[in-house]
């Protein structure tokens, strides 16, 4: 089966630096596909590459067999890729609803006669993109009572599960979430991977995410891949990965590895 | 104790402006002077005293209502009415905005009582001035009295003779309505309809009374509300821009300059064509609206300031266009040769240049026949409409997909972007939506003064917009209409009245000791401190209120009525709502 | 599907170049660079550089001229660049103190009771250093006294507060301008303190506190030595382009090597985190006021005595060639808003030329709209990255 | 509770309809005349508009604001059509003006306009009311005179046909055409030509660039200029390469007029080198305050009629007697602002026995050689003054020095 998104030698020079360096990476419809790697990277990076904030300055990027190097990030959310931002980026001042519905907007097709003139399909259109964001504030677990509470005033974990509501608002066929469980305690930090879970299963959307909390990585993704300093050094099933001795050098540094403690339990176990 | 600083402040506003009358205008003598000064220093004392809200929103109103009568006394006292009624109106809004009641009942007796001192201190300020204030600038309280009977037609007919008693029954006729206004307002303020119809009822009644009044007690009021609300339907487009999409624009000028013209170019003798009114304000707003497009597309990839500053660069091209491309002088033409052949930029009398172009044939109607110039009530009511319409499709906007397109690339729009909101179209959307606006008031502008020239379109004109929807309240229409009121009013109607008012008093007291008035101080002229006192009304309102008067706060109970058929809990329901969401 | 490193299997899209050279973005620009050539470039070649190529000497007279004016635009401008790089506000009110500065110099001069006929050299040379100073002096109190009364509270306000009240401000420094310019008023003083230097200042500023005042021409009217005759070129020039280029050399030289020029700086880039490395950022934003008065009242002096007039409304339209200068060499960057005012009077100068007076300030426009097109921040400024 | 609501509602209604409908009660015994003057009082032309107010208030006191032998009360109302913002007049402003007087009962003349270009605005309006204007100042040929300004002018400032318009000084197509000839007389061969784009300063410009040619001198060049620039130093260093013998500015003193003359001398165009001649908008002690004394030393203005203290007989009388009421020399204007209310008065005094606004129209056109402080003159029909009488002026240390009529 064609994969869902395919990156083929994807490099990103920004002047000097080499953020991104001849990656190539694949994910499967359907599939959660975990993006690890110690700070700088450059899986943010990446992350932009592939909703068209950065252009690559070499290689390809195919989504659903189409190469869309270079499209803006308005097209690109069109053609169904939907992503959270690793610092919150909501819409501040405008309630919880109207940030799920702004995330509906490319898919809404009333113009400018609609609305000033009210037709009855504007009318219906927005009746139905209102029902759709109390549903999905409803499935990310925001109770009625803060769709209309502003953004900025909802707590933290709130802040991001309305993240993905708008991004699911946006009907994506690929999800990307950046460091979703980011500055969560352990309870919240299940209750999303669940939301993770049920995203994938109940809608049935591929994800890619990014994250430093090994268990939620490790728990959730079918395949791993592991970035160092813009170069792809390991990919594969979460176990395979974890006991790479190429990962465990790139996040504990050289010495540790060295001893080779062997195929001990994970390096970096949580407990 | 916490608010000595502002008695401090509010006692030192006073002395202040008591020694500035003192200084300026000896003749109103010791006593006077000190008074005004005494006075404003009890009210701001009052203003900052811990009275009940419903006390302090009559203050507020009513003194609004008093510097209004004070300021047109002495020219036309007839202007009491409208003030007393004005501010019993605002009372009774300000009342329930500051102690919101749920039952109509309260909130009336509410609004009675705020609109009753509103109207009290309106009335008041007629016996100020037929007492003090008058007879400075030459009127005696007779002529003054009788000047008020004339437009209070109930005192004549209840043969009120004496001067007395007409300023008593027009103190009453002031507290009374001022109280009946406040408290329909106030009820109707209370009712949670949405829209709430008999509160647009109750605004709407002054509104289209003005005219009749002001005919009545010819008042000439309306030369002046006519441009103010003009500016308003303007700083309601720019609020678009601004408000809105978050795009400073600092050149709106040029979208209103271009509205006037096309009307003027199309219906005047200058190119020969005259078309009527109702076809041109459109062709206007359409000319103004593609403007708004080409004049938007160069600040697509700017941000912030940089956006400003082009836009501020076409506010100033496009005003030298009209003004150069009238016909250079002869001899002096700009001619560039293209390939040897030489192009007059100057040849064709295009715009008429400095010289402007009118007259412009003024709308007509089949039953009322052309608008005159001198009878300013079609105008009027004109306006109302055209207004009326702006506001509800701007609202229709801003309630809509666009309209959170705008705020949302206003927020974040890089955000906005990865949400899926073409940001190149949504910006250009909101500079032709404003500009389209602006086309509409370009072309009432320039049928209305009859004759356009390009120095009313330059840079402070865009500047004085710019500050009304600022301190107005970005993004909410109503904070923009009473800001803008209150700048404009300050600007076209207190401060030149206050001027006449003043300078009447000199020429009183000058034709008295009989001295010649020709040299008269910067300091005592009123009208050259008209800055002044407009920078002064600036900064001390973005002192007192930053976010503006009426901030753009979301109204957290207002929740569309047709919401509460959802039941949220069951999953069915959610799927029948939205097939791709079935598993 | 067992990972794979190597590449993709061959089913897969075949390999597209590696990066094609006309994306639309490119391609849109280049169209657009030959239409404006060929629609514009024709016409100016034929008409402006064919006479420039007629008269070089008047092409270099004008270049003077130009350069001259934009010394002192570009002075202006960087109060504009100072203050917008620590506090992101336009400061209209920045060109009504360039105005105040006019006005001061007239004063302390009719104090003073220089005149050109009758005080020597050497004391109008002394007296008008001693008067720079005092009106830099004045200048730079009124405009910090400005930012602590109006601007201060209105840190935390929302973005445009600030600005209307620098608005405000302005108009209420147009009419300082107004009274100061009231000979009535200067005589109601000199008649209360009985002096008649006071009586000199209501002379000079006559009856008629809205009309122009003219300023005595005190700077010496030589042509420069080594210059040809040829060329017009006079001491009075020099001295304008010398003073407003020292003040130029000072400021960047205080910001780029003095602690406080560092504070500042830190300041601009970031207020918090400044405040955590031990600045007192109201006191640096204070200081920055100070020397954009100072430079606003030096320039304002400058100007008053070159072209010899005062008038209370010379500070909203040099304010707003000014501001312009500033964004147009990238708002926030010193070198950049005095290369963007030599531009600025360049323009000006070649377009009354060649062009006509009456469409100048048009021409400055556009071109601020041309350059900012290709690079949207300005000349030097530098690219504001966007980090998602 | 709703019926307390809707209750109070009506009542409101009935008062304030009850207080639209008071129609004004009949007026005092005796009818007022008010006169109604619109000139600039704001910004630097307020020197030359309080000589004419002086002057129009002195002529009402001699008749101690009445007319008819006492019947007839008059009333004079001095407004401003000027703003402080924009230092000159106004056109919203001129505008409210005029709607003002037409539609206040009592106005039956207008004095005014000052600047041409405001009354292009009031014409218009004034004309549908049926008030009559006497303008002491306003000289754009376009004004009154066919084929002397744009086409189309004058016809269409007069809506309703008729005329009621007049003016009591010359217009410019004759003070353009005498400059034209004194700076033949003055030797001039190479005149550059600048205006400031205003209706009364580029018309004037034409004029003169028409009747120089006729002459025979050379335009070196024409340009208009931006009243708002800060210096021309650029502008004039363009001309000083033309080397002409003359500039000819058309325009008033308001319009930068005095930066223009200080940035000439600085370019070397010093008065014994090249001339600098303007109309009567620069015949002003603020021009030449502005330029500064030694810079316009030497500048030739003309002006449409004798400078006050050069008037004879009853104008010599009025001049005396206004300098010792006002202690303050007379501007130019002055004489015209008293001639204008004296014929206002005279009309008014002819229509005793109707007073309303046709007929002191009709006789104020009806005026025929009145012997006014100007001299004997009259209206012809197109409402111009039958005077034509021009003078030279140069600035001499410091002073407008009267040098010779002009033909």
């Amino acid at each position: 089966m064609a994969p869902l998104l395919q990156a083929r030698g994807i490099t990103k020079r920004f002047g000097g630096l080499t953020a991104v360096s001849d990656v190539s990476f694949e994910i499967e419809k359907g599939s959660i596909v975990g993006l690890i790697g110690p700070n700088g990277a450059g899986k943010t990076t990446f992350f932009n590459m592939i909703t068209g904030l950065y252009t690559p300055s070499d290689g390809d990027m195919i989504f659903n067999g189409q190469r869309i190097n270079g499209t803006k990030p308005s097209e690109v959310t069109k053609l169904g890729i939907g992503r959270t931002f690793q610092n919150i980026r909501l819409f501040a001042h405008m309630t919880a609803l109207e940030n799920v519905l702004v995330g509906q907007h490319c898919r809404m097709h009333t113009g400018l006669l609609g609305t000033l003139f009210r037709t009855p399909s504007m009318r219906a259109e927005e009746k139905a993109a209102r029902q759709k964001a109390f549903a999905l504030l409803e499935y990310v677990g925001l109770g009625r009572n803060s769709a209309d509470e502003m953004a900025k005033n909802l707590p933290y974990g709130d802040q991001r599960r309305l993240e993905v509501a708008r991004a699911l608002a946006t009907d994506p066929k690929l999800l990307l979430l950046d460091e979703p469980t980011a500055g969560m305690n352990p309870k919240e930090t299940d209750a999303l991977t669940e939301l993770i879970y049920r995203v994938r299963d109940e809608r049935d959307l591929t994800v890619l995410l990014i994250e430093h909390d090994m268990k939620v990585v490790m728990g959730i993704s079918e395949r791993v891949t592991v970035l160092d300093r813009g170069i792809k050094i390991s990919e594969g099933l979460p176990r395979e990965v974890q006991t790479d001795p190429k990962v465990v050098e790139a996040y504990l540094g050289t010495g540790h590895a060295a001893k080779g403690k062997g195929g001990g339990a994970p390096v970096f176990d949580k407990a | 104790m916490p608010n000595t600083k502002r008695y401090l402040t509010t006692g030192g506003v006073g002395f202040a402006v008591g020694t500035f009358f003192l200084w300026n205008y000896p003749n109103l003598g010791l006593g006077a002077a000190l008074l005004g000064g005494l006075v404003i220093a009890a009210l701001c004392l009052l203003y900052s005293a811990p009275l009940p809200d419903m006390i302090k929103a009559g203050l507020i109103a009513g003194m609004f209502g008093a510097v209004m009568t004070i300021v047109y006394g002495t020219h036309k006292p007839g202007v009491a009415i409208i003030a007393g009624m004005l501010s019993g109106l605002g009372a009774g809004l300000l009342a329930f905005q500051r102690s919101p009641q749920a039952n109509p009942k309260k909130a009336a007796i509410l609004g009675a009582e705020a609109g009753a001192i509103a109207g009290a201190w309106t009335g008041l300020a007629l016996f100020v001035m037929a007492f003090v204030i008058a007879p400075a600038a030459g009127i005696s309280a007779g002529d003054f009295a009788e000047h008020l009977s004339e437009t209070v037609i109930l005192a004549d007919t209840l043969g009120l003779g004496s001067d007395i008693l007409i300023l008593l029954f027009a103190f009453g006729f002031s507290t009374l309505t001022g109280a009946l206004l406040g408290a329909a307002a106030c009820a109707a303020r209370s009712l949670p309809l949405r829209p709430n119809i008999p509160l647009l009822a109750v605004i709407a009644l002054p509104v289209l009374l003005i005219p009749l009044i002001d005919r009545a007690g010819n008042l000439l009021l309306l030369d002046a509300l006519i441009p103010i609300y003009i500016f308003i339907l303007l700083a309601l487009g720019l609020n678009i821009v601004v408000g809105y999409a978050g795009l400073l624009d600092l050149g709106y000028a040029a979208f209103f300059a271009i509205g006037a013209y096309t009307t003027a170019m199309l219906s005047s003798p200058h190119l020969g064509i005259n078309l009527s009114f109702w076809l041109v304000i459109w062709v206007a707003a359409a000319v103004a609206a593609i403007a708004g497009l080409t004049l938007g597309a160069p600040t697509l990839p700017l941000r912030g300031d940089y956006l400003a500053i082009v836009t501020l660069g076409f506010g100033e091209i496009v005003p030298i266009l009209f003004r150069s491309l009238g016909g250079g002088p002869p001899g002096g033409t700009l001619t560039l040769r293209f390939f040897g052949m030489p192009i007059g930029i100057e040849q064709v009398d295009l715009t008429g240049g400095n010289k402007g172009i009118n007259p412009i044939s003024p709308p007509h109607l089949p039953l009322i026949g052309d608008f005159e110039p001198s009878n300013k009530i079609p105008w009027y009511y004109l306006l109302i409409v055209i207004m009326g319409l702006a506001i509800f499709f701007i609202n229709r906007l801003r309630d809509s997909r666009q309209g959170r397109a705008w705020m949302a690339m206003r927020e974040d729009e890089l955000a906005a972007d990865a949400m899926g909101i073409n940001v190149v179209r949504t910006k250009l959307l909101a500079f032709s939506m404003g500009a389209m606006f602006s086309g509409f008031g370009g072309a009432f502008y320039g049928a209305f003064i009859g004759a356009i020239f390009p120095s009313s379109f330059d840079f402070s004109v865009s500047i004085i917009l710019l500050c009304m929807v600022i301190l107005g309240g970005l993004g909410n229409m109503t904070g923009v209409i009473v800001g803008g009121l209150l700048i404009q009013g300050a600007d076209k109607m207190f401060i030149p009245k206050g001027a006449e008012l003043f300078r009447r008093i000199a020429e009183t007291k000058a034709r008295a000791e009989d001295t010649s008035t020709v040299g008269v101080s910067a300091l005592q002229d009123l009208t050259q401190q008209r800055l002044l006192l407009f920078g002064i009304v600036l900064v001390v309102m973005m002192l007192v209120r930053p976010e503006g008067l009426l901030p753009n706060e979301r109204r957290k109970a207002e929740l569309h009525p047709d919401d509460d058929t959802i039941n949220s809990n069951s999953v069915a329901a959610e799927a029948e709502a939205d097939p791709s969401l079935a598993a | 599907m067992a990972a794979s490193q190597t590449p993709s299997s061959p089913q897969a899209a075949p390999l597209v170049p590696r990066e094609p050279f006309l994306t639309k973005r490119r391609a849109f620009s280049i169209v657009g660079l030959i239409i404006f050539l060929g629609f514009f470039a024709i016409p100016i070649y034929q008409t402006i550089l064919l006479e420039m190529w007629d008269s070089p000497r008047q092409l270099t007279q004008q270049i003077v001229i130009g350069l001259t004016k934009g010394t002192y635009i570009a002075v202006i401008a960087l109060g504009y660049t100072l203050v917008y790089g620590i506090l992101e506000l336009i400061n209209f009110a920045h060109g009504d103190l360039f105005m105040i500065g006019a006005f001061l110099s007239l004063i302390f001069i009719s104090l003073f009771g220089l005149d050109p006929k009758t005080s020597s050299g050497i004391t109008i040379f002394f007296s008008l250093l001693g008067i720079l100073g005092l009106v830099m002096l004045c200048t730079a109190f009124l405009n910090a006294g400005i930012e602590r009364f109006a601007y201060r509270p209105l840190r935390n306000a929302p973005r445009l507060a600030p600005l209307i009240s620098a608005i405000g401000m302005s108009f209420v420094l147009q009419n300082v301008g107004i009274f100061l310019g009231d000979g009535l008023i200067w005589d109601k003083i000199a008649d209360g303190l009985g002096s008649d230097a006071i009586g000199r200042v209501a002379d000079a500023m006559g009856t008629q506190s809205v009309a122009p005042k003219n300023i005595p021409d005190l700077l010496p009217n030589g042509q420069v030595f080594f210059i040809p005759d040829s060329l017009k070129y006079t001491y009075k020039d020099l001295l304008v382009a010398v003073v407003s280029l020292g003040l130029l050399a000072g400021l960047y030289s205080f910001v780029r090597f003095t602690k406080l020029g560092k504070a500042i700086r830190a300041t601009a880039q970031d207020r918090d985190a400044a405040r955590l490395m031990g600045i007192n950022a109201d006191r640096t934003i204070s200081v920055t006021f100070l020397i954009g008065g100072a430079l606003g009242g030096a320039a304002g002096m400058i100007v008053g005595l070159y072209n010899g007039t005062a008038l209370f409304s010379m500070g909203f339209t040099a304010g707003l060639l000014s501001f312009t200068a500033a964004v147009l060499g990238g708002i926030g960057n010193i070198l950049g808003s005095a290369l963007g005012g030599l531009l600025i009077g360049l323009i000006l100068a070649l377009s009354d030329q060649y062009i006509g007076t009456r469409w100048s300030n048009a021409v400055i426009f556009a071109i601020l709209v041309l350059i900012l097109l290709f690079r949207p921040t300005g000349l030097l400024g530098q690219e504001g990255g966007q980090k998602a | 509770m709703k019926r307390f609501l809707s209750f109070s509602l009506v009542l409101t209604m009935i008062m304030v309809i009850l207080a639209a409908c008071g129609t004004e009660t009949g007026g005092t015994a005796k009818t007022t005349v008010t006169i109604v003057s619109s000139l600039p009082r704001t910004g630097s032309s307020k020197g030359q508009t309080d000589t004419i107010v002086n002057a129009i208030k002195m002529r009402l006191e001699e008749d101690k604001y009445a007319a008819c032998n006492g019947n007839v009360e008059i009333k004079y109302e001095d407004l401003d059509d000027a703003t402080a913002a924009k230092g000159a007049w106004d056109e919203t402003k001129e505008a409210e003006n005029a709607n003002a007087a037409a539609s206040n009962k009592d106005v039956m003349v207008y004095i005014g306009t000052f600047n041409s270009g405001a009354a292009k605005i009031a014409i218009p309006i004034l004309n549908n009311a049926g008030i009559v204007m006497i303008s002491p100042a306003n000289t754009y040929p376009g004004l009154t005179k066919e084929g002397k300004g744009a086409e189309g002018e004058p016809a269409v400032y007069y809506p309703k046909g008729t005329r009621n318009y007049t003016r009591v000084v010359p217009a410019d197509d004759l003070q353009g055409a005498a400059a034209g000839n004194w700076a033949k007389e003055l030797g001039v061969t190479n005149v550059y030509i600048l205006d400031d784009t205003e209706l009364y300063g580029k018309g004037i410009a034409d004029v003169f660039a028409a009747t120089a040619e006729a002459n025979g001198i050379k335009i070196a060049g024409r340009d208009s200029i931006d009243s708002k620039a800060s210096d021309y130093k650029a502008l004039m260093s363009k001309i000083a390469a033309t080397n002409p013998d003359m500039i000819y500015f058309g325009g008033i003193t308001q319009s930068n007029a005095g930066q223009l003359v200080k940035d000439m001398r600085a370019a070397g165009m010093t008065a014994d080198k090249v001339k600098f001649m303007g109309p009567d908008g620069i015949y002003e002690q603020a021009f030449i305050d502005a330029a500064g004394a030694d810079n316009a030393e030497g500048v030739y203005a003309t002006f449409g009629g004798v400078p006050p203290s050069k008037l004879e007989g009853k104008g010599a009388e009025w001049y005396n007697a206004y300098k010792a009421k006002f202690n303050a020399e007379p501007e130019a204007y002055a004489a015209y602002g008293y001639d204008s209310t004296n014929v206002a008065l005279a009309a008014i005094n002819k229509s005793c026995d109707s007073i309303n606004r046709e007929t002191i129209l009709k006789n104020v056109f009806a005026t025929k050689d009145f012997d006014g402080v100007l001299g004997k003159w009259g209206f012809d029909a197109s409402g111009d003054t039958t005077l034509t009488q021009m003078s030279g002026q140069q600035i001499k240390n410091g002073a407008f020095e009267f040098i010779q009529v002009l033909k």
